[in-house]
């Protein structure tokens, strides 16, 4: 692969991971804000009783 | 006024008590030791019979089956306490968590030393090693290594304790944070074998002194939140 | 039950003094369970108070956490007055805890395990042998002080640790299911201890769901059903709904 | 879409378009190095990320001691976003110190270069940060038990740093030259403004991502609490 490529490798690959974390972050974030689940609902989990 | 009991009381006592009961089922010492040297004989196999590799890579073969070995150890000790609940009443007592910590860290001193001191010799027939010579430095390095792995051996068995998947998450997170006591003991090692001026292992013996320091000083600064609930 | 306070006073002391404990809204949670959920009690000092309910109704969390083992999810817990999650160091000395487990080293001989609790405890080192000594001779266990408690059966385990508990001068007792695994004469070497706790003003709370065989004066009895409080019975009882206009303190004589 | 605070739009549009600038800048306008050719435009995204790496796990532990003190779940929703945003600026660090050291050394992973083994272990410990998180339920045990490991992990890197440094030392001579140009090469003007340009686009994405995830980090805290106290029937 030309030194070019490396570059591009090395820009797409970090800028793509930085913009899909962003988007990650501002897709939970608005899923954070949507109206809030049935409240009362405790997280179904199935640890026991005792903690871990 | 509420009496907490004296730091160097409470070392003294939780510290002694490990001991009494290790060495009465003599489980630890010798277990230890045994599977220290069976490691070093595997390492042995899968570096080949070349005797100028093996002497090579001696240093670092020795360090890395002390720190396999020292996980058992630090786990051991740790296992005491998750037994029947004690660790829970421990939490209990009116003594400072540092104290506890350093109690355990004590613990767990003897057994490692006594690792390095099956180790060696132990490296030294296996890969055909010279340390005569090199005594000196290399029981230093030891007792810093063995120091700075009771340091934060100990507090990662205490976190992980309690944890899910705990077998995995020890080593896991015990072995990043102790990468540059690897580094320092193995390079002092080589040094030391190589018969290099003092000066020169001292200089990584310095980083291991350094390192013990640091860990043990935030170790028992932060034993609490391994034993609260 | 709606939002209440449950008090629990023994005859003849007054309301005035800071409760022993006093809890407010305790609540905790394991996962997303709820192992105790909202409790509102205040015990006086000197008080004998039994905590009922099948298993996993939360009297184990209870115990913990007002022994300070654990942390509420919610709420607050004030012992004498000290909150006891804020500073738990300063209360701890005063508490006397025979949890579910029996907390011992099994390599270890029963004098030795004492000894480790003495001197964690902070028993000046002169009083250390001889509160061992008195400690497993109350406990009957005194014969067997050399031996490794990796072989005691259940029921002497507990013994060491009930002598673990008297080493000190707890003025809170808390025992959590104190009669498992005790054979006749465990039980009325507990109830002799009640007994001369209740004489001595020290708090006792017992966690169990085998009420009926202690014969000790219990002044109240709190039902807990999933973490919540159910029912409360017993003579030192007075349910006091908030705002506590008037306490109603009916106190027959001890025997209940 | 959530009405995210005025301001933190525009830091997050100057982000985008400063760093966007800065890449063209870097990749198009700046000449190619002397020895390194093209391959030294790495270097510009490289240093900038590995500066907020560190930079990050260092707010981590400030805010896990905050968290220990004073036991405010802020501290553990900033320590989180701290060690998270620095996770992700770590991966770019390593990632692109991979691809500049095939062109410049051969090789994709250089043992003697002391920072990119450094900045490997670092990665290791705050995923161990981010799995003892994982592995925990309760929201105030799993704060202090990350802080702890945080608060370690912080401690460890500098001690890492050196002796990865020193042991560096030993090794002369890789194949291309003197390692001390390669690594910290002669900086012509060119150089430095692409740098900086890069620089102030990361500070600018940092910050966004930093905000952005404390405050989803204070949700989930603050919904986790609800359910609880709603579970529990106690009033908010």
């Amino acid at each position: 692969m030309t030194d070019a490529g490396f570059v591009i490798a090395a820009y797409v690959g970090i800028l793509g991971s930085w913009v899909a974390y962003a988007l990650w972050l501002s897709r939970r974030l608005a899923a954070r804000h949507a109206p809030p689940p049935p409240t009362g609902a405790p997280r179904p989990d199935n640890t026991s009783a005792a903690e871990e | 006024m509420t009496e907490v009991t004296s730091d160097v009381r409470v070392i003294i006592a939780v510290a002694g008590k490990d001991w009494r009961g290790e060495l009465r089922s003599r489980q630890l010492p010798i277990g230890a030791a045994f599977f220290g040297a069976v490691t070093l004989f595997v390492f042995g196999f899968a570096l080949g019979p070349d005797r100028a590799a093996l002497a090579q890579a001696a240093p670092g073969l020795l360090w890395l089956a002390l720190i396999l070995a020292g996980m058992l150890v630090v786990s051991r000790l740790q296992q005491l306490e998750t037994d029947d609940g004690a660790g829970e009443q421990l939490a209990l007592y009116p003594a400072s968590r540092g104290a506890i910590y350093l109690g355990k860290v004590t613990a767990a001193l003897p057994f490692l030393l006594l690792l390095g001191a099956v180790l060696l010799p132990a490296t030294a027939v296996l890969y055909s090693v010279v340390i005569g010579p090199a005594l000196p430095a290399l029981v230093a390095t030891i007792v810093l290594g063995s120091f700075g792995f009771a340091a934060v051996g100990t507090f990662y068995a205490g976190l992980t304790a309690r944890m899910r998947a705990r077998e995995i998450l020890l080593p896991l997170l015990l072995l990043p944070v102790i990468a540059p006591l690897l580094l320092a003991a193995v390079r002092a090692t080589v040094a030391a074998l190589a018969g290099d001026p003092f000066s020169e292992v001292a200089s990584w013996l310095g980083l291991l002194a350094a390192f013990d320091l640091v860990m043990v000083a935030v170790g028992a600064a932060t034993y609490g939140t391994v034993l609260e609930e | 039950m709606p939002q209440t306070t449950i008090f629990v006073r023994p005859p003849g002391v007054p309301e005035s003094a800071p409760a022993a404990v006093e809890t407010r809204e305790l609540s905790r949670l394991f996962g997303g369970g709820v192992a105790l959920g909202g409790l509102s009690i205040r015990i006086e000092p000197g008080a004998a108070v039994m905590v009922e309910g099948s298993n996993g109704a939360g009297k184990t969390t209870l115990l913990r956490i007002l022994a300070t083992a654990l942390r509420p999810s919610f709420g607050t817990v004030l012992l004498d007055g000290i909150d006891a999650v804020a500073t738990p160091e300063r209360v701890r000395p005063r508490i006397g805890l025979l949890g579910h487990a029996t907390a011992l080293y099994d390599d270890l001989t029963a004098s030795e395990n004492l000894r480790f609790a003495a001197t964690m405890s902070g028993i000046p080192s002169p009083d250390v042998e001889p509160r061992i000594g008195t400690a497993l001779a109350r406990v009957e266990m005194a014969s067997t002080a050399n031996h490794r408690v990796g072989g005691f059966s259940a029921g002497m385990r507990r013994r060491v640790a009930l002598a673990r508990l008297l080493l000190g001068h707890p003025r809170l007792v808390l025992l959590d299911e104190p009669l498992t695994a005790l054979d006749a004469s465990a039980v009325d070497l507990l109830d002799g201890l009640l007994a001369e706790w209740a004489g001595q003003g020290t708090t006792v709370v017992i966690a169990s769901h085998l009420a009926d065989r202690l014969g000790a004066p219990i002044h109240g009895c709190l039902q807990l059903e999933n973490g919540r409080l159910a029912r409360v019975s017993g003579p030192g009882i007075a349910e006091v709904v908030p705002g506590r206009e008037q306490l109603a303190a009916a106190l027959p004589s001890a025997s209940w | 879409m959530n009405r995210a605070a005025l301001p933190v739009r525009l830091l997050g549009i100057a982000a985008v378009l400063t760093i966007g600038a800065a890449t063209w800048y870097g990749l198009f306008v700046v000449p190619p190095d002397l020895n390194q050719g093209d391959a030294q435009r790495i270097l510009y995204i490289h240093v900038a990320s590995a500066w907020h790496a560190f930079f990050s796990f260092g707010l981590a532990a400030a805010a896990s001691v905050g968290w220990l003190i004073w036991r405010n779940p802020r501290f553990d929703a900033a320590a989180l976003a701290f060690a998270e945003v620095g996770v992700l600026f770590t991966v770019s660090t390593i990632w692109a110190g991979m691809m500049w050291g095939k062109p410049v050394w051969g090789t994709y992973w250089q043992w003697e270069d002391p920072r990119l083994v450094t900045t490997a272990l670092l990665l290791a410990l705050y995923l161990g940060y981010l799995l003892v998180r994982r592995l925990t339920d309760d929201p105030v045990r799993r704060a202090t038990r990350a802080a702890a490991v945080a608060i370690i992990a912080a401690v460890d890197i500098p001690i890492v740093h050196f002796s990865v440094t020193w042991w560096r030392g030993l090794h002369q001579g890789p194949t291309f030259g003197n390692p001390e140009t390669i690594l910290n090469p002669p900086a012509p003007g060119a150089f430095v403004t692409a740098l900086l340009f890069m620089l102030f686009g990361v500070i600018l994405l940092w910050a966004w991502l930093i905000i952005r995830r404390y405050q989803l980090a204070r949700l989930e805290w603050i919904a986790e609490e609800a359910a609880q106290r709603a579970a529990v029937g106690v009033p908010a």
